[in-house]
């Protein structure tokens, strides 16, 4: 699994991009990875770009779900973006999207949240 | 009707060996010819049911988990035992967002997933005795041939 | 020093199969991280001493193919074993362009290739008893990493 | 395995274009195509191209020794293009380079073919 981590909007917003297998071999050293990075800002603030996910199981769920508490705990706010068909289906299984913001493109989900933060 | 095909699988209970598990399993269903769909499905199954006898049945122990897998016609059987610590109350597990180990960030949707991606699931475990998954699902061989397939 | 990882598959001894053995192997030994030639090469090996289990030594019976695989740090190791119909002269066997099914178009090159591929090659057979052939390859981490790879 | 057949020269050489893994639960039927196409002509001639050929093992070997076999017994003529690195490893132990004409591409074994025809 590789993440690719950009920060956009002075700084305010991370993006992170997940190319590869999401499952429980990977989901400790992606949730670590994030967790380092989002410590580091004030209201953490996360669009994660799933678009690259080869294969995920129940262990995305996990590391997605672990990462919107977190964030939501600091009043920060998180997004996801780039959402495949079988990543979608695993979505509509568990509800994530009635908790969530989904959207089609990583774009699409940074300026949703830069306008929520104005 | 395809022919029988069977095939079993051991190996070292370690996250390593998740994609092992999924990889090989669907390089042994390749035959019955499934849909990109179905093939995730099973996939994420093989991945879920193996997950979970690494980090729950063999939470405390070293151990192996035991892979079977049979295809009868377009009907593949899969089987996922380990000889792990087993659960005490099944009907529990089986609810959705049910965990254990939320302190692992698990989410609880295994078997749920399982269950809405097969077609068949039944679960066999006891206390220290080790759990058994048994599932079952119909592939549908996809019409339309290319070229000269030989 | 990469730990210690075992895995061990059985399988109807059918040409179906032949491809399921070499992208199972393939899929465990990725986490040694091996180059796409040494990729190709264990898939060559097993292939060949899959099909040689499967043509010659289940010839004119049915049973099932053995297939082990053990990694110590950067060393693979393979077994192959059938209880099929077994050899006499191993040696003789093991010489390019030896084959006793001309009649298959079987070209005698599998233990050649089997034995240039691998480190280590060694034969067992008795007849009717079976077969049991055992390689060992050192698998070389490619050096070099990308962006943040977790 | 998919085999793409074509005739040219009029029809004097056969071209096949092997795509896929050529192993041996493959190989009798790669075989009796070949063999039913190569019947139907007078003076056999045969180029395999072998550059959509993903993996091959020493059935591939037999294949084509095989084909090589009969042809030349009918005093027909058989080379192999594209020969991808894997292949050709296979080519250097078995020494089938030494017997049989082995190009980059299909277009020049065609070639080769049309001018020793002539
Ligand atoms: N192989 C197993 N051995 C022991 N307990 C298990 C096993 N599989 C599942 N369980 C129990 O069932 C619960 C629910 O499993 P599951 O639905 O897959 O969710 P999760 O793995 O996310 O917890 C687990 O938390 C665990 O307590
Ligand atoms: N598993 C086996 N059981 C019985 N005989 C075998 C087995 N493997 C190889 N042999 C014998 O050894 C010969 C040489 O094998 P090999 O070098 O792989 O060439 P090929 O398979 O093309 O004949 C075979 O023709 C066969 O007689």
């Amino acid at each position: 699994m590789r993440v690719d981590i950009r920060q956009t909007h002075r700084g305010s917003i991370l993006v992170a991009a997940l190319e590869g297998e999401l499952d429980d071999h990977e989901a400790a050293a992606v949730r670590d990875l994030l967790d380092q990075k989002l410590l580091d800002m004030r209201v953490p603030c996360l669009v994660l770009d799933l678009s690259g996910v080869t294969f995920m199981d129940s262990a995305g769920l996990g590391v997605i779900l672990g990462r919107y508490k977190k964030i939501t705990a600091k009043n920060g706010k998180m997004s996801v973006a780039g959402v495949t068909k079988p990543v979608d289906r695993l979505f509509e299984i568990s509800g994530i999207k009635k908790i969530m913001n989904v959207y089609q493109t990583r774009d699409a989900a940074v300026r949703a949240l830069k306008e929520e933060m104005q | 009707m395809k022919s029988q095909n069977e095939m079993s699988i051991q190996f070292s209970a370690i996250s390593e060996n998740e994609s092992f598990a999924r990889v090989a399993v669907a390089a042994f269903i390749s035959q019955l010819n499934p849909t990109m769909e179905e093939l995730t499905e099973v996939k994420t199954v093989v991945s879920e049911a193996v997950t979970n006898a690494i980090i729950h049945g063999y939470a405390e122990r070293v151990g192996d988990v035991y892979l079977r897998c049979k295809i009868m016609g377009y009907t593949m059987e899969l089987i996922i035992e380990d000889h792990g610590k087993g659960m005490e109350d099944i009907d529990e597990a089986r609810q959705p967002l049910f965990t254990t180990r939320p302190d692992l960030e698990r989410s609880g949707m295994g078997f749920t997933i399982m269950e809405s991606f097969m077609d068949e699931m039944t679960i066999e475990s006891a206390p220290n005795r080790g759990t058994l998954v048994h599932m079952k699902k119909i592939i549908r061989a996809p019409h339309g041939a290319a070229r000269f397939e030989v």
